[in-house]
């Protein structure tokens, strides 16, 4: 059933709120008193709350199955986490309060960073980015800073990126007025360490790699790599997204990097419906350490304080990244995770989430087109090739996947393969869930094999609305409601 | 472990299909002397019950702004949040879904961000809104990046009232990019002059950016600095950290805005010691391309039926890569969600009334300060909150409130710790959740340590 | 998609909650340890969360859609309430703490006492009561208490109820050892006045009469009825089940009744999701209020008491009808309903309830047939005289309405007229939701008196199951699953 | 008002179509004198922020044992029900669904309530279980009327560890039917002897009520008292207050009982100072007929599908009205619902674990008490709760455990008020939620107390 918008749904002097209704004189208001309505609809509390739930019903979270969306790490959302991020005195703290009522805050999120630290073998954490993305920012802002410390921020204006890399790396490096320098992929998906090296020069800044890679595989000559770009005076920065898949076996700071980024949201599960909240934080290895932003939180002699602007001496902080102190709310949900899990358990469940990964690379081979051989990390990556001369394309196949009540993989993602499927099944998924979608998958092809394409140009059919059309909504942009347009 | 559902038989039956003897067989491609043998030094997993043990621990060392009496704001604002709007952001089809990009399974998502982008563009009298961003300071800093890319030029002049954090948040991104901002000294102590803004406003001027209730309280008149803005080519960016003001305040669309940025927590969305929020962004339709940040947007499908997409994809870094126009990639869906809820729930009369109560409890509380021996109110115009010039330095003043058991406002020092001759200066904040009880233990508290 | 059994899913080892496991000796187990498994299936927390998730979803709630079911009085559930329900200090109170230690939680079911009575306009209230049916036991028993009181129970036998009345109430006069005798419904829908006259004798206990009644409408002659039992030396009992017409407009105390309970969970919105849990307390006359049942509360020097045995010597307590004292978490929710709706939103909803019953009343009495002439109450009853020779019956038409997306009526209920179809609407209800009901429902009976009878045999289509056969599950029952059979 | 829809112009339109002029036309089958022109003398609507307040008030006038250390029992036991059971149960379309009338859109309902069926069948070790009832007290009462309709004998006989309130409700619903009860002492101060309960049984016995463990905690052997309840033909009726003990206790099926009454409270349930909680009910197969109570059957649909449908309803009031099994209408859906999720996060080794852990808990706790002077441990058996003696009077006890903020137990007077001669006793529980500091703080409490 289509749901109207909330704008359809009003009525004016309705309201779902009750407020007294004061009156108030414009004698401080400057002048500048609202002379029209905002033009918010009005409707009773029982009208929002069905409202919202006919639009939830709409929708695909994990909760409501298998979503094995490669690169997003889409995991169990535990919720005794959601209960503790709402606890009185966590909840409802103001950021500006002072920190001497806020010992147990900052206690949180002191005790996050150890965590953080201990997994990455890192020696600092920033803290404040809100998001993997803001943490590319923060840790390339920290390379600029350390170059421009160097004197050398003129200079080494270059940072390589492999192909394999997400949009947001190249963007990153942009928005912090890098040029960008690309470095292909070999042929079982790794960097080309020759052309690597061969693009190595003074002019370098470093290299933004990602590790377990896009196509869900172990950079094998990683250390090789930071050998390199540190003898080339550059730095490495590297991409955590795919931290899920090593968490506990393998320790970024063992092999070499000098900052990344972790996504709470994803690694550590914290809700992040419909693209976010997120957070961000960012390791740094002692030469990166010194330029961190703030704020950050120092032991004082009467417990935690707050950087919130340069205190000491030796810290030469890049700036500020965000308003206050950082995702609180995300911090919580993600200690509360590492807690549950402890050391033993994070490591078994990113070992489970290979193991996931793996058994569906095991079980899907002779049927889809796995990219490149060899084990894989926490996803697993498959091009088109296997729907050749089928008439079904990648796209197709996704969409077909979704009647059957799966979620579909990551399509087209990387690109340095064709028609890629990346899958992710995380460690929260049990066996049983694995094989029906195996199952499911060998069933799909079959039929795309036996020629009867139609069935996946016409799907999904099951869903609240079928193809959209993704050209028209572009090419003349429809963004808000509006009284006389809709 | 709880959120584990393998047994030792699954996991040895799939290392069997695998082809592989151990796990350890699955890591060959990772260098064996970065291959951890044991867990790392942390603690091990615990059960439910010890979890929230440890964080109701923690959080019995913080005072609860939901017990303390509370005058914080400086760009958070406390208010009271309907039950509704948390349960339903709680429901799993929302909670546990991710970035809309399988739109026939995601409606509800997408639904949502395009009433969150109208409703943004209807409070702010903009044409266009994105579906959200980090929060209000990465949203204005994303603004003058935005103006630097549509003007082509590279100066930005921030008017001194901008919050300190909005301001710093700028000042790193404009480094990145070689963009020059002009910053006026803030002065609380003289009346907000728009002809400080004005004189600064150049040919290579990018945008002004104005904040309004400004940092210190006050209301800005947009009107004479848009005007002189756009008579030298700039475009000028409305900021807002308190979007209840807009109840009660003339939209900045109204007033000559071409991008309005705003910090959106104060609708549904818990203080949470300063994060997630959500930023706003809003702009006219000719600027739409150069925003940024995602956008949903309407159209149909194959049976001709209404629907909603992720849209303007080319502007994005999975597209664009290092020529998008941010590197921003997530939103914060959740908080727009509340937010969306929220702003529904109230409605036009529920945002009024609720504007009201607030300028009405402000400006009850700003009386009764200035009444009292040693502490002066500092504005002529104010929403919801205001700053008062005390006796005593005000870091020391909050921190005696604190010992009260009351969260009395936030010195201006800790905006701005440079600047010693605003150390007796403290915003208060007041909103529809501060009681008259509340009212009377702060005046009565500021009496006995002022005296 | 079907979702199999939890005992489906489960695999041995797995567990959702992580426990200690500590080892205890048999030594003070009386030699009773258990030697057999339980049998329950191990499933991990994601197992558990997605289960229940994709089962709530074969699910029709308020806050799915319009839910007219006719007595059910389905209204909108605050959120708040749950929220209010669930603090610290209320929700985790024990029943058996000292009341020194719970003055707050007998200040609370005082207060609603307090308002429950002053819309009753009785002098007292007993709390207890679990359920709406468990309230009719109550009030009958305080019936009984009395007449034994008086020495007459062995003589007064006989309780007179409406042959419109819901079942719950002979077979609450039947569980307290009366006889039931039936009285019949003039073609108005009420009572027949003379012949419920004719039925008074020397061997009667008291009548069970529901007012408004189960057709929806107000018994004009109740005060009279009063009248004509009490002088009959009988109690008239009165089913409050459709209280939610008349709360703030009509008090029953000035209608002469002697005992009523009031199903908070319906008329005071409570959840009741899946039939229960409620809250029935009864409100008794000076005649009744001696023999109300143990717990109540008293005010004593030092504060609240509890009386929990007998203890004043007025006090004739006909006994305990549940454990502790009542369904404390139902009251919360309830009270909180009550003071938000306050005074004058309590006499705004009830009157809202009857409206949007007259509304789809005057929109439908031209298509579909009007049971009784005349002003409803808080719903309207149809039969099915509107399908005659159109091979639809009652059952045919509310199937097609689920695929419409309406939740149907309460059907073939009350039995005096054929067919019933009874449509209850409650003051949650925008009339843009009427509107729409009221079309679609005009558009199924022209579908109806097109000859279409084969679409509504076929309804519904659109859910997660078809018609099911009701008659094979009832003639060979299958209760439960078990590890063969399944 | 926040939750009415309708505004005055709605009401007015209405009307019109209704053809009334006010809305007083609509009550005009009302008696005029009783109908009221004004509202009640009660208080005026108010805005959630003012509920809230309120009842936040109102619990701050309690102990809650969220915070203190509490050992209080006697049939309601605090547990940690993890966080999932409440947001599933929170989910709209459970919550605020009814009773499944329609099956095709209540399969929901309808299949949770067949795995609770099953669930405490499994537990109770019983062949069949009905959808729930109010709480254990009225399932024990119904099972007596139930045992009686099915033996056609009117005498019941209960043993002397019966929950107090367990024996009044049965007693309250006992007397209506002229059902005559054989109610031995309860004597916690010697061991239980199933001699006291046999010799009772006559051939007019249609039923024998056993509880164990029993109001006192201790465990009770059923064998040798169901062998001599089916000798003279009586049914034989096993209670539990604490269903967690079945966890490590031998299910009372294999015991030889017929009908299993218990609280259900433990799983997944608030204490919520006494009710909702949820009564569970199994039998036999051959007694099904005979059960009170909504039961879930399974079925087909049309297209062959399995799929859950309300059955056996000829055993209920809507169709057999006066001769119905019972006058039970609801059920407590959503505590079975809780019931069922909790009981399903916990699976055979969760359930088993935290059996040990209470009784492991209790068993530290009663050593230690023991140990104290003033303190005597009256159990020989118990699973989580049991009775000791103390030198001073329980209630003087537990009062002065309060004012230090410990709930430490519940003295047997408040059970039992006329027995003068238990006034010394008091019952302890201790479950997986007390920590070692809980049973410091009692024992040190209790040492200062009795010295």
């Amino acid at each position: 059933f289509a749901e109207p918008l909330i704008f359809e749904l009003g009525e004016d002097g309705r309201t779902g709120v009750d407020l007294a209704d004061v009156k108030v004189s414009d004698n401080r208001l400057g002048g500048l008193r609202r002379k029209d309505k905002v033009g918010l609809p009005g409707l009773s509390e029982p009208q929002v709350v069905r409202h919202y739930t006919r639009l939830s019903q709409k929708n695909y979270g994990i909760d409501s199955g298998f979503y094995p969306l490669g690169s997003c790490t889409m995991k169990h959302n535990p919720r005794v986490n959601e209960k503790i991020a709402r606890l009185k005195g966590l909840g409802d703290l103001h950021p500006m309060q002072p920190t001497s009522t806020a010992q147990g805050a900052l206690e949180l999120i002191d005790t996050l960073a150890h965590w953080i630290k201990t997994l990455c073998a890192m020696p600092a954490v920033a803290m404040s980015p809100a998001a993997g993305a803001h943490g590319e920012l923060c840790g390339m802002m920290a390379i600029k800073a350390a170059l421009e410390d160097r004197g050398e921020a003129d200079v080494r204006k270059r940072v390589l990126v492999p192909e394999s890399a997400h949009g947001t790396n190249p963007a990153t490096a942009a928005a912090c007025g890098f040029s960008v320098d690309s470095i292909p992929a070999t042929e079982r998906g790794r960097v080309d360490f020759a052309a690597f090296k061969a693009k190595l020069g003074p002019d370098v800044a470093g290299i933004m790699l990602t590790n377990p890679n896009t196509c869900g595989l172990f950079e094998n000559e990683v250390i090789e790599i930071a050998d390199a770009i540190h003898d080339a005076g550059g730095y490495f920065y590297c991409d955590g997204a795919n931290f899920n898949a090593i968490v506990g076996r393998v320790r970024p700071g063992d092999l070499g990097i000098d900052c990344m980024h972790l996504n709470l949201h994803k690694t550590f599960s914290t809700p992040h419906g419909g693209g976010g909240p997120g957070a961000g934080p960012v390791v740094l290895s002692e030469a990166l350490a010194p330029f961190a932003p703030l704020p950050y939180i120092v032991h004082g002699k009467d417990g935690f304080d707050l950087v919130e602007h340069k205190a000491d001496s030796d810290a030469k902080p890049f700036g500020r990244l965000k308003g206050y102190h950082g995702q609180m709310g995300v911090f919580i949900r993600a200690l509360a995770f590492m807690m549950s899990h402890g050391a033993d358990g994070l490591r078994q469940a990113s070992s489970d989430a290979v193991l996931n990964a793996n058994y569906l690379r095991a079980e899907l081979q002779d049927q889809m087109s796995v990219s490149f051989d060899g084990m894989c990390m926490h996803e697993v990556l498959f091009d088109d090739h296997f729907l050749k001369d089928t008439g079904v394309t990648t796209l197709d196949f996704a969409k077909a996947m979704i009647d059957e009540g799966f979620h579909p993989m990551t399509m087209y993602f990387p690109l340095v393969v064709h028609g890629a499927l990346l899958m992710e099944p995380t460690e929260s998924e049990a066996k049983e869930t694995l094989d029906l979608y195996i199952k499911t998958l060998r069933g799909l092809n079959a039929r795309a094999q036996s020629g009867d394409a139609q069935f996946f140009k016409n799907a999904p059919v099951l869903t609240p609305r079928r193809r959209l059309d993704e050209t028209a909504a572009a090419r003349k942009p429809v963004l808000r409601w509006s009284p006389d347009a809709n | 472990m709880r959120y584990l559902p393998h047994t030792e038989q699954d996991r040895k039956d799939m290392l069997d299909a695998i082809g592989a003897k151990t796990v350890e067989d699955l890591y060959c491609d990772v260098p064996q002397k970065a291959l951890l043998q044991a867990p790392v030094d942390l603690p091990l997993a615990v059960g439910e019950m010890e979890v929230e043990r440890t964080f109701s621990a923690m959080a019995a060392k913080n005072l609860s702004p939901s017990i303390a009496p509370s005058f914080l704001g400086a760009g958070a604002y406390r208010h009271h949040v309907p039950a509704t709007v948390d349960y339903m952001v709680q429901r799993g089809e929302f909670l546990t879904a991710y970035t809309p990009y399988q739109p026939e399974v995601s409606q509800g998502t997408l639904q949502y961000l395009f009433e969150f982008q109208t409703q943004v563009a209807l409070l702010t009298g903009m044409e266009v809104a994105n579906a959200s961003m980090y929060d209000g300071a990465t949203a204005t800093a994303e603004a003058v990046l935005m103006a630097a890319r549509a003007t082509r030029r590279n100066r930005a002049v921030l008017a001194g009232g901008l919050h300190a954090h909005y301001f710093d948040v700028t000042k790193t991104s404009a480094h990145s990019l070689n963009i020059e901002l002009v910053h006026p000294d803030s002065d609380p102590t003289r009346p907000a002059d728009p002809a400080s803004v004005i004189d600064l406003i150049d040919d290579n001027t990018a945008c002004v950016v104005v904040q309004s209730p400004d940092m210190f309280g006050r209301i800005i008149d947009l009107r004479p600095i848009a005007e002189a803005a756009h008579a030298k080519g700039a475009l000028v960016v409305a900021v807002t950290t308190e979007i209840v003001s807009l109840g009660l305040l003339e939209a900045p669309g109204n007033l000559g805005a071409d991008i309005v940025t705003a910090e959106g927590q104060s609708l549904g969305i818990a203080l949470s010691y300063g994060g997630p929020y959500v930023g706003l962004f809003a702009t006219t339709s000719k600027l739409v391309r150069q925003m940024p940040g995602r956008v949903t947007g309407q159209t149909q499908d194959v049976e001709g039926q209404r629907g909603w997409v992720l849209t303007l994809s080319t502007r994005e870094q999975h597209i664009r890569r290092e020529k998008a126009t941010s590197n921003i990639c997530t939103n914060a869906g959740l908080c727009a969600l509340a937010f969306t809820i929220h702003a529904s729930l109230l409605g036009e009369e529920g945002l009024s009334r609720l504007a009201r109560l607030n300028h009405a409890n402000a400006c009850t509380l700003a009386d009764k300060l200035a009444a009292i021996d040693g502490v002066e109110l500092m504005n002529d115009s104010f929403f919801n909150e205001f700053t008062v010039k005390l006796s005593q330095p005000a870091e020391e003043v909050v921190e005696a409130l604190a010992k009260r058991g009351i969260l009395g406002g936030v010195p201006l020092t800790r905006l701005l710790p440079d600047r010693n001759d605003l150390k007796n200066y403290m915003l208060v904040a007041v909103t529809e959740t501060n009681t008259d009880a509340d009212m009377t233990a702060l005046v009565q508290a500021l009496e006995e340590i002022l005296s």
